[in-house]
């Protein structure tokens, strides 16, 4: 009692306290019926019995979230603000570096924004008060990472290129429609679905990926304001984290019937999720001017450990595999960048970044980190060809435009299991129509739900039905509400131009 | 799989042939060249001779990569099947369908 | 040379995203403009919800009522996540110093028995409305079609629950923190004849299918619910020796005025739309022909539960004067709820 | 690999003044625990289970400290959260209710 004074000795427990203020709010309906008040949960398959097993480790209780989000965001803004005013942006590594925080607020920003309104979805429509609780403080997170992210880039924004549309090119642009599909995929489905595809397969497997080592990154790169956006956001991700890893555990206590259904979508979300994290590759291994940590390495220490090893075998406890394809995961993780950044070298033309050959110390660190695979397979073939046209007052670009992937949406680039030199094609006929994937994952998808998959909005499709703002590349990018200098190569771009100016040395003979 | 739905769920294809007219879309893959990332897109008519298909279309795009010589002997595939293609035979007649990849090597 | 840097004026080459300029001039934007305007996707859905074909991911269909521009409304406190998290933190924070006082001065105690019935048979049990208040505002907060009212939708969602949790703060301090008050609040709610009128109210409004349609029944329920029992109540408490009724409910009282800000600029936008706005007035007239009636008498049964504990509230009168604010305030839009319809209904 | 005693739990924290008695606490009450450091962030792993206890962090910050504190320090963790109380939190594998 005398060592702790200041605590009231009345007090419930936090656990006491948590369940009295958030889970018993719940009341079974007399004059409508449970079915008509939650139309959503059965549809799918799942069965809940006991909707008050769900567990939230956190506790938190309204009161707790407001006082420390609001103590969060004070700090955050400070930061932002003080960036602001001192010119901070000139302290960046190089103005190359915004390339990925371009990528991130068109590709990223939107998808916090839809997670947002749709874990109002699950926090009205779950039958139980404490997944609708979790629920409802996600959602509330979630818009925060969308404004806390524009926020954060809108002082850059002001000075670069690249960023000032980013919302109506999330919608148009064609490497935009990758987060796009996969969040229209997750948001078509079913609560339960949702809840795994993005609660457990993204939070909980995936968002180390793109976010910590990321993150680490911009603060490497003089990007203060987004490392404390980035970290401040994170401390959300781990309450999501563990929502997420309580939702699997929950639907697979609840009933056996479950567990095949849970395993496909896992299965099927963490493929998805990972052609997204794909573009998250890139960006660590080409787009920091300083890099700090590999899309390898990070894989490893990220998934395989702490995912695979870690927790895997606590799931094999409910009869949970590894999801299917993981395999190939690992085996592309000496190349998954490596061709994406590649993908973008080809197309940054008709994109609002811009790419260039790396720089001689950059490629040295991709051949220290990718020993097996960068000389060989990237740097021979396809670096030093395009430097040799550069040489020659050159630069290669894609004149035209590629196959996608119908599931994933990204150009079908990545390699066949086992052969860097050949890319993977697969295809699958449905109703008479031929449709082409970039993976046996993307094709188990695809054929596992065709109905769903032919309504993709696949960006060269629709510029060749005409629904793009016309039939020629100027068109299009107009359509896409490009401005000059958002896209192309880095030497002589408008922020290469600018920067130098700013920093009193001389630009890059342009291109 | 039986899709699980509430109500009917049927929609169609957003990318079908007959979006495109007398056209369709045809997937051109130099496989052996890893300058290009992927196969590259094109819409043409069904009916245009494979000639016209070449000059118009593969070629100007090909040429994206400067060594790209227009009278080497390139070995052709068409979905992944060997393929002989007829200067004067249209696209469709050669069998190439909509979203089908023609590919080229050697 | 980082010093030469920091001197120099590097003018911006944008003032703020296309979007914003493009709505309101070559302007600096608000935070709140570059957090909020735009950000819900309007084209290219890739898929047809699996579990609502007949609709778009997000389609204005989910409600009767529409925006011709989903932006012509924007919140008038303009509240974006930050400056939101932040007033709401000094609302519980001020809340808490006021339970804090009741409970050191033993206040709660020393409540009239009147009142201390009146606050756990009849308004601790309000927690379950509030809860139900979370749900109809979360599927408000999915379901509109734009930034600015989904936003507004899903702080009050949060905000809801935040209310209940006030009420049940006060439950386990009235148990003396134990949760004996707040199980005797839901066994109210569940069986109380006073509280089954509200109960119904609340379950009907939450499966009526149009988040719009949900969302002015809830704030019907509100207006009269807000006006008794947190400002005529708090008032009669004040002269009745409840003054710890009163110091309580001004907080609740507080968080209705600043609802009624976003609902009412809400209603403001839905009448005024050039195009859709005699629409939306003909449906805000149906809605509350059909759902003010039901409102009153499920509030005015609660009231006459009050009535009989404390013989000089007026609670029940109150209803009345507040149905009739209700009514003025709808007409002052236009919209007029005609005394045949509200009695057919009821 | 399959023993959730051995296994590898981890947090990680932002590296500031903030946390630093956050980050001394663990290391006091885990013996096995390894600390990386990566711009900005610390790794703080230790095979089976890892506590973080209030007292501990109380001790070191010279000020009351509540456990949803905890909250503003953590970036990402591998784990269960099996415990989180008033006086601690622990995280674990193997979790089975």
């Amino acid at each position: 009692m005398t060592a702790t004074p200041t605590r009231p000795a009345r007090k419930l427990s936090m656990k006491a306290r948590y369940s009295a203020l958030t889970r018993d709010l719940d009341w079974e309906p007399s004059y409508v019926s449970s079915a008509e008040m939650f139309p959503y949960t059965s549809f799918e398959g799942i069965k809940i019995h006991d909707w008050s097993k769900w567990e939230d480790p956190f506790r938190l209780t309204v009161d707790a979230y407001y006082k420390y989000q609001a103590e969060k965001d004070k700090r955050l803004y400070a930061v932002l603000d003080g960036f602001a005013q001192s010119q901070g942006h000139l302290s960046l590594s190089q103005a190359s570096y915004l390339n990925a925080m371009k990528i991130f607020l068109g590709g990223v920003t939107p998808l916090e924004y839809q997670a947002h309104r749709n874990f109002a979805f699950l926090s009205r429509h779950f039958n139980g008060p404490g997944p609708r609780f979790a629920a409802l403080c996600q959602s509330q997170d979630e818009i925060r990472h969308a404004q806390t992210e524009i926020h954060t880039l809108s002082n850059y924004n002001k000075y670069y290129s690249g960023m000032h549309s980013f919302l109506k090119q999330h919608d148009r642009v064609w490497y935009m429609s990758v987060p796009k599909s996969y969040f229209d995929d997750a948001l078509s489905a079913g609560p339960f679905e949702f809840l795994i595809a993005i609660g457990f397969s993204f939070e909980y497997l995936l968002t180390n990926l793109l976010f910590v080592p990321f993150m680490s990154g911009a603060s490497f790169n003089g990007d203060l304001p987004t490392m404390t956006f980035g970290f401040s956001a994170q401390s959300d991700e781990s309450r999501h984290m563990t929502l997420g890893l309580e939702a699997i555990k929950f639907l697979l206590e609840q009933d056996e019937d479950n567990v095949p259904i849970v395993q496909e979508w896992v299965d099927k979300w963490f493929w998805r999720g990972y052609r997204v994290a794909a573009i998250v590759a890139q960006m660590l291994d080409y787009m920091l001017p300083k890099p700090v940590m590999s899309w390898k390495e990070a894989f490893e220490l990220y998934f395989e450990k702490q995912m695979l090893e870690g927790l895997f075998p606590d799931l094999e406890y409910y009869g949970i595999k590894p999801p299917r394809h993981v395999q190939q995961a690992i085996d592309e993780k000496e190349a998954l960048s490596h061709f994406v950044y590649w993908v973008f070298y080809n197309f940054s033309f008709a994109a609002n970044f811009t790419t260039s050959i790396p720089s001689t110390e950059h490629q040295a660190w991709l051949a220290e980190n990718y020993p097996d695979t960068f000389v060989e397979y990237f740097q021979k073939p396809r670096w030093d060809k395009a430097q040799r046209i550069v040489d020659n007052g050159g630069r290669f670009f894609f004149m035209g435009l590629p196959q996608l992937c119908q599931v994933c949406q990204i150009p079908m680039t990545f390699p066949e299991p086992g052969d860097l030199n050949t890319i993977c094609q697969r295809t699958s006929d449905y109703n008479g129509e031929h449709f082409n994937l970039c993976s046996d994952g993307c094709k188990w998808i695809f054929d596992r739900e065709p109905e769903k998959y032919v309504q993709a909005w696949l960006p060269v499709h629709q510029i060749y039905q005409g629904n793009c703002g016309g039939p020629t590349v100027p068109d299009v990018l107009a359509w896409y509400g490009m401005q000059e200098g958002d896209g192309g190569e880095i030497a002589g771009s408008r922020d290469e131009v600018n920067w130098a100016a700013w920093h009193g040395t001389p630009a890059a003979k342009e291109a | 799989m039986a899709l699980k739905t509430i109500g009917t769920y049927e929609f169609p294809s957003r990318s079908r042939q007959e979006l495109y007219g007398e056209d369709m879309l045809v997937h051109v893959w130099w496989k052996d060249n890893p300058m290009f990332c992927a196969a590259a897109t094109f819409r043409a008519p069904q009916a245009m001779s494979w000639a016209d298909f070449r000059a118009a279309i593969v070629d100007p795009w090909a040429s994206s990569d400067p060594d790209y010589d227009a009278s080497h002997d390139f070995s052709w595939g068409l979905d992944g099947q060997p393929f002989t293609p007829e200067p004067g035979t249209s696209l469709a007649d050669l069998g190439i369908g909509h979203k089908h990849t023609v590919s080229f090597w050697g | 040379m980082q010093y030469e840097l920091r001197t120099q004026v590097i003018e911006p080459i944008r003032k703020t995203f296309t979007h914003l300029v493009e709505r309101y001039g070559d302007r600096p934007a608000s935070r709140y403009e570059e957090g909020t305007i735009g950000l819900q996707a309007t084209e290219h859905f890739h898929y047809r919800p699996l579990w609502a074909p007949d609709k778009e991911l997000y389609d204005p269909a989910y409600s009767r009522f529409v925006l011709t521009d989903p932006y012509s409304f924007t919140d008038p406190r303009q509240l974006y996540y930050a400056p939101y998290v932040t007033a709401r933190s000094q609302l519980h924070e001020s809340f808490g110093k006021t339970l804090d006082y009741l409970e050191s001065h033993n206040l709660l105690a020393r409540l009239p028995e009147a009142w201390r019935q009146l606050l756990t048979g009849l308004v601790l049990p309000l927690r379950h409305y509030e809860s139900g208040g979370q749900m109809i505002s979360s599927n408000a907060c999915r379901f509109a079609y734009g930034t600015t009212i989904a936003q507004c939708a899903g702080y009050a969602a949060f905000d809801r629950v935040g209310n209940a949790q006030i009420l049940s703060r006060i439950g386990l301090a009235l148990g003396g923190g134990t949760t004996d008050a707040l199980a005797e609040a839901k066994a109210a709610w569940m069986d109380a004849p006073a509280l089954q009128g509200l109960r119904r109210y609340v379950e009907q409004a939450m499966v009526a299918g149009d988040w719009g349609v949900e969302m002015v029944a809830l704030d019907l329920a509100d207006s009269l619910l807000y006006a008794v029992l947190y400002r005529h109540l708090d008032e009669v408490a004040l002269l009745g020796g409840a003054g710890s009724y009163s110091l309580l409910a001004q907080h609740l009282a507080g968080w209705f005025a600043d609802q009624r800000r976003w609902v009412d600029a809400l209603y403001k936008a839905w009448t005024a739309d050039p195009q859709t706005g005699a629409a939306n007035a003909e449906h805000l007239a149906a809605v509350a022909a059909e759902w003010l009636p039901k409102a009153q008498a499920a509030v005015t049964q609660l009231t006459a539960a009050i009535d009989e504990l404390v013989p000089d509230a007026g609670a029940v009168g109150a209803v009345a004067a507040a149905a009739d604010s209700v009514t003025a305030s709808l007409a002052a839009l236009g919209v007029t709820v005609s005394a045949q319809s509200k009695e057919e209904s009821a | 690999m399959n023993d959730p005693a051995t296994r590898m739990v981890s947090v990680d924290l932002q590296e500031n003044e903030e946390n630093r008695a956050v980050i001394e606490a663990i290391e006091a009450d885990n013996p096995d625990v390894s600390v990386r450091h990566m711009p900005g962030v610390v790794k703080i792993e230790a095979p089976g289970r890892l506590v973080i206890k209030r007292e501990s962090v109380e001790e070191r910050l010279g000020r009351d400290w509540e456990t949803h504190e905890f909250q503003m320090a953590i970036i990402t963790l591998a784990g269960n959260i099996t415990e989180w109380d008033d006086d601690e939190i622990v995280l674990a594998w193997n979790a089975r209710r």
